[in-house]
């Protein structure tokens, strides 16, 4: 066998993937924890104010890299959909349950912090424009989502419906994205671009692409950690599971 | 000091902004430690009840 | 020994389904009168002025049938499922979409199409302006048979379970509501006269892409939640 | 009627290493048995032993979690399977607001015809002459099941899964679904069917095959 | 041997019941999800301009709230009447509307109170004047335990039927619309900086009367639905 | 274990022509029958012959269509009734979230206590030691109608009503049930018990009550 594939093999499977996991997942939150003090202090202490927002605009640092990741997340979960429908992967379908709840709550946190925003900024917390409507049908996607897989009591089955909805409910992401291009909205376009000149000062970019990248382990922490005690419950009927149960008896 | 917490006025909204980041993140992390020990201390009851209907058994 | 063609195959479809349907007609006019139950709540919760209630008129109307819509959703499947109907239908030699298909025709035949009769009436009660109402009807004819499609793939989904009413709910809205969205506003370049043709030719796209995406994945859907 | 051991035919139903899990749960053993044309077997087993859900992942409705099926000595798909296999399960699949006539012509209407029979044919011979046109609703647990036993001569289909089959009928409807039977596997048909062992395929001794009771609440 | 206290039986019930939603403390959400997205919907179907919404908004808070408690209304004695639990209920020696008032109790704790507690959020959706929520808060807290008192009634009448879920639409939604009115009543007159005093005293005066009535009614029309 | 005939003592429940119609079509036909303390009857029938509508009319959950039913010699009426009788339907009243535990104290909340035995107790003797805190959903189809088993070894009431007692248990199970029932009659309780027949209580000869199948489909 192609030694790519042995080794996709080989992270299917459940005890392969935990130990791995667990190998790795200090260093995963090390590097979070590291990234976020650093792009906070970026972002409190080194960025200067600007000349129209004021201070307020420091929100900028947990907003866009929140709404982000809500997308990001979203994405990750309905591909690895995808794969758990289409190759019946345990592994997709747990990272892809996993996800769920993390990207809601990403999620939610740039739904809280815009419009925590928009109250000086807009002169109100909330308005009906298009980016911050389908963001909010976003997290009822993600909700949806999670409140459809607790909802089967088969586990794998549950996880298949989920990933299902997910896949259909991917329509919404490029509304997300592109609303302030398509319709003329409150919410202000792009402004940090991937390629070709950035419209912010460089000592406001660093800190929120540092967070950007923060938040991605952040997030790959908080899924390995998820997938693990997931992964736990799933199998709890196997050996290695009952060893690790064992192992770790509190001594009473 | 106090200068830097007022934010220019704006410090209301920025403190609650990032503490919702924190705190919901905070809660994020937490989640699975506590499944985990629910998932584990579950289990070995459940192996507990096996052992001893085995031994009763034989 | 034959095992028939696909036609003769839908058509027994629609002849059973039609036929349950006229067995308990009574039940066929729920939705109506929930419709005109929440239409009738609008005034008795904003007060009667003729000229508040006109302004909101096209939407109220929109919002009662995309609710009684949503609550009738759940019969879709529901009697086949108790009664083994279900089963047997996946285990036709004939393609399982095409089968829902004419299911999901027959249901929106049988729920929707009564509440679109209505809906005329159910804007004379909110003083809904006469040159909008057509405008409504054509976002109507071409947003119900959409609801309809994309509910059936989220019926399908729950359709298992027990207590499925209000999670359905929460996994049918979020996907109704770009179909919501350009519905309204229809409506309301009606209202303010403006061209409405572009919001519907959106509708009438996504009702094309629905016709022939919404039963595979609907029967798709089904065998998930089935196994 | 045991099944010939006639390497060059293959079997009408064929399953290798045949398992079910739910939650990761076993809900059936690995389990290996072949059907010939003219086979009748017969599955026992406890309450919750799994006989209901072995005879769906056969027609196909579950899918195994491991193991494989195959029909006619080609591999299970959901396309080819449909043609060749009638369940008859707990729910028996007909509307209660229908008549016996109506509820059979949707049958045939999904899943085609047999040469030479007709409806009337199938109803009379299920002995519900005369019971054409009434609702469903009307008509006993018995004599429903009686309604889902005519579906099976109608619609054409080599392999039978019923599940229980005797639940529900007096003595005179268990010789019936036993006639059905013999008639089904002279025609070259095979028929698996379930029961808790109260009543039983009575010509012949037919093969059997015991599930084992895996406890649920053990793991 | 001894049949225990009325006491000791309420509390049990209560025991029970909050037990029972702490194991599917997912599922307590979903009236409060539910109610954020119809509201959402209005301004999809209205437009969004915040001086229309705001007109319609303590309308549409109480429409929202109100379909939200009809549609978790259903749950009530489902899931007893399943598992035989409702049974044992009705046999047990002690008065079954003392029981009933616990079971209504938790069910709107559990469900009216998360609903309650939104209503701000819903209302700052809508651009509800910050002057007419303390009205639209009073109103609330008395007519939806009314609410939950008269839906409690049509359930247990409703409690044996299969597709109950329209059927229990059409038998509540009249008898909120009295509840309704005067609800909407008060904030109109907030709204407009008239007094909302009377209304109110007439919701209270009603809830004190479904809370003495309602419970025995509910007991009769259980047992009338079981036999 | 047969009724002695004693005319001082009032029976513990009396039926006097008692039938049940529904819609107007007889569900069982008048009955008259008594049971004494210490007596178990056995009550046979096919399927929807109506012993459980026999059993829910004698709970008082359901209103005889015509005839009476005597308690201790006095006429039933809802309140009195539920104070001597206990009732175990198909359905078992159990909540499947919810710890053996958690059940039998809710059980215990709205029913009351026997003197002298506790819920651990009950538990333990139905042979559910070391599942007290389980959720009921992990447990199998046997060891749920166990609980209930317990709750009525719990709850005061000299008259058990047991629809199918037998079912979903184990040759164990069966024993069980039978040790209940004899310690019942021997405390001078009794009992009304229905079974299809395959399994029966088997501790002497007990009275038995036959209920013919009224053919649904005639009208
Ligand atoms: C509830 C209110 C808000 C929501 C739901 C929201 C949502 C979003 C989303 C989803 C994105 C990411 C878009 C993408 O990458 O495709 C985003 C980016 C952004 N938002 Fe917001 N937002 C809100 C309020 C605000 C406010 C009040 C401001 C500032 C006045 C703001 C400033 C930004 C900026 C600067 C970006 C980065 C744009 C870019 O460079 O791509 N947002 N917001
Ligand atoms: N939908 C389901 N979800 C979870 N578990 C299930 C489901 N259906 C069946 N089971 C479990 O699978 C096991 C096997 O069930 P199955 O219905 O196949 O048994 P059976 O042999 O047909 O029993 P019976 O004699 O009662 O018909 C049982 O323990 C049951 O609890
Ligand atoms: N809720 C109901 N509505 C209408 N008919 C009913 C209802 N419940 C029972 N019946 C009918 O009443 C008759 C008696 O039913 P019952 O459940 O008492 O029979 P049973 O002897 O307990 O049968 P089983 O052995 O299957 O438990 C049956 O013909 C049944 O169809
Ligand atoms: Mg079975
Ligand atoms: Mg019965």
């Amino acid at each position: 066998m192609n030694p790519l594939l042995l080794w996709f093999h080989k992270l299917g499977s459940p005890p392969y993937f935990y130990r791995l996991a667990g190998r790795l997942l200090p260093w995963l939150w090390a590097l979070a924890l590291a990234g976020l003090a650093l792009g906070l202090y970026g972002g409190l202490f080194v960025a200067p104010r600007d000349y129209q927002q004021g201070d307020a605009f420091r929100i900028i640092f947990v907003h866009v890299p929140c709404a982000w990741m809500s997308l990001f997340v979203y994405f990750f979960m309905a591909a690895n959909g995808f794969i758990a429908l289409v190759w019946r992967i345990k592994l997709s379908e747990t990272l892809a349950m996993a996800a769920a709840p993390i990207g809601a709550a990403f999620t939610f946190i740039c739904l809280a912090t815009g419009s925590i925003w928009g109250k000086p900024m807009w002169g109100t917390w909330w308005t009906w424009d298009a980016r911050l409507t389908s963001e909010l049908v976003l997290l009822f996607l993600y909700l949806g989502v999670i409140g459809l897989y607790h909802a089967i009591e088969d586990r794998r089955q549950a996880a298949r419906a989920a990933a299902f909805l997910a896949l259909i409910g991917i329509v919404n992401l490029p509304i997300v994205h592109f609303s302030v291009n398509w319709w003329n909205t409150l919410h202000q376009g792009s402004t940090v671009k991937l390629f070709g000149p950035s419209l912010i000062d460089a000592r406001m970019l660093w800190p929120l692409l540092t967070m950007a990248v923060a938040t991605k382990f952040l997030f790959a922490a908080s899924l390995l950690s998820r997938a693990r005690v997931d992964l736990l419950e799933l199998e709890s009927g196997k050996d290695w599971v009952r060893q690790i149960a064992l192992a770790e008896e509190p001594r009473a | 000091m106090s200068e830097f917490l007022s934010m220019g006025g704006y410090g209301g909204y920025v403190w609650s902004a990032f503490a919702i980041f924190i705190v919901v993140l905070a809660l994020d992390a937490l989640a699975p430690l506590l499944k985990r020990r629910r998932v584990l201390r579950e289990l070995r009851g459940r192996l507990r009840r096996t052992q001893k209907r085995n031994e009763e058994n034989t | 020994m034959s095992y028939g063609t696909a036609t003769s195959a839908c058509r027994a479809v629609f002849v059973r389904d039609f036929g349950l349907v006229w067995r308990r007609r009574g039940d066929a006019l729920n939705p109506v009168l929930f419709a005109i139950m929440v239409v009738a709540l609008f005034p008795f919760a904003l007060g009667p002025e003729p000229k508040a209630l006109q302004q909101i008129s096209a939407g109220a109307v929109l919002v009662a049938l995309l609710l009684a819509g949503l609550l009738s959703l759940d019969a879709l499947f529901r009697s086949d499922l108790e009664d083994g109907s279900l089963e047997q239908l996946v285990l036709s030699p004939h393609p399982l979409a095409l089968l829902l298909a004419c299911k999901i025709a027959v249901h929106w035949l049988t729920t929707a199409l009564p509440l679109l009769l209505v809906a005329p009436l159910l804007g004379e009660m909110l003083y809904l302006p006469r040159p909008v109402l057509g405008t409504l009807m054509a976002a109507l004819a071409l947003s119900t048979p959409l609801l309809s499609l994309i509910g059936a793939v989220c019926v399908a989904l729950t359709v298992g379970m027990r207590r499925s009413g209000m999670l359905l709910a929460l996994l049918v809205l979020p996907l109704y509501v770009p179909v919501l969205i350009f519905a309204a506003g229809a409506c309301n370049a009606a209202q303010q006269g403006l061209p409405t043709l572009a919001p519907l030719l959106w509708l009438g796209a996504a009702l094309a892409l629905a016709l022939v995406l919404a039963p595979l994945a609907c029967a798709a859907a089904l065998r998930i939640s089935l196994n | 009627m045991n099944s010939p051991i006639d390497s060059e035919a293959p079997a009408l139903l064929q399953a290798r290493g045949l398992a079910y899990l739910r939650n990761d749960e076993p809900i059936f053993g690995p389990l290996s048995f072949q059907l010939y044309g003219g086979d009748v077997v017969l599955m026992e087993g406890d309450n919750g032993s799994g006989k209901t859900t072995l005879l769906k992942v056969l027609s196909g409705l579950l899918e195994p979690s491991s193991g494989e099926i195959l029909l006619n000595g080609e591999p299970l798909t959901l396309a080819r399977l449909s043609h060749q296999v009638a369940l008859l399960g707990h729910l028996l699949g007909i509307k209660a607001e229908l008549s016996p006539l109506q509820n059979l012509r949707f049958a045939i209407g999904i899943g085609g015809l047999r040469a030479g029979i007709t409806p009337h044919h199938a109803l009379k011979s299920v002995g519900l002459e005369g019971y054409e046109d009434v609702p469903l609703r009307q008509l006993s647990a018995g004599q429903k099941k009686r309604v889902a036993l005519a579906r099976l001569l109608l619609v054409p289909a080599a392999l039978w899964l019923l599940d229980e089959p005797y639940a529900n009928l007096d003595r005179e409807g268990i010789g019936l679904v036993n006639r059905l039977l013999e008639l089904h596997a002279l025609r070259g048909g095979a028929a698996l069917i379930t029961s808790h062992g109260a009543y039983a395929y009575t010509s012949g001794t037919p093969r059997r095959i015991a599930l084992r009771n895996t406890d649920m609440a053990a793991a």
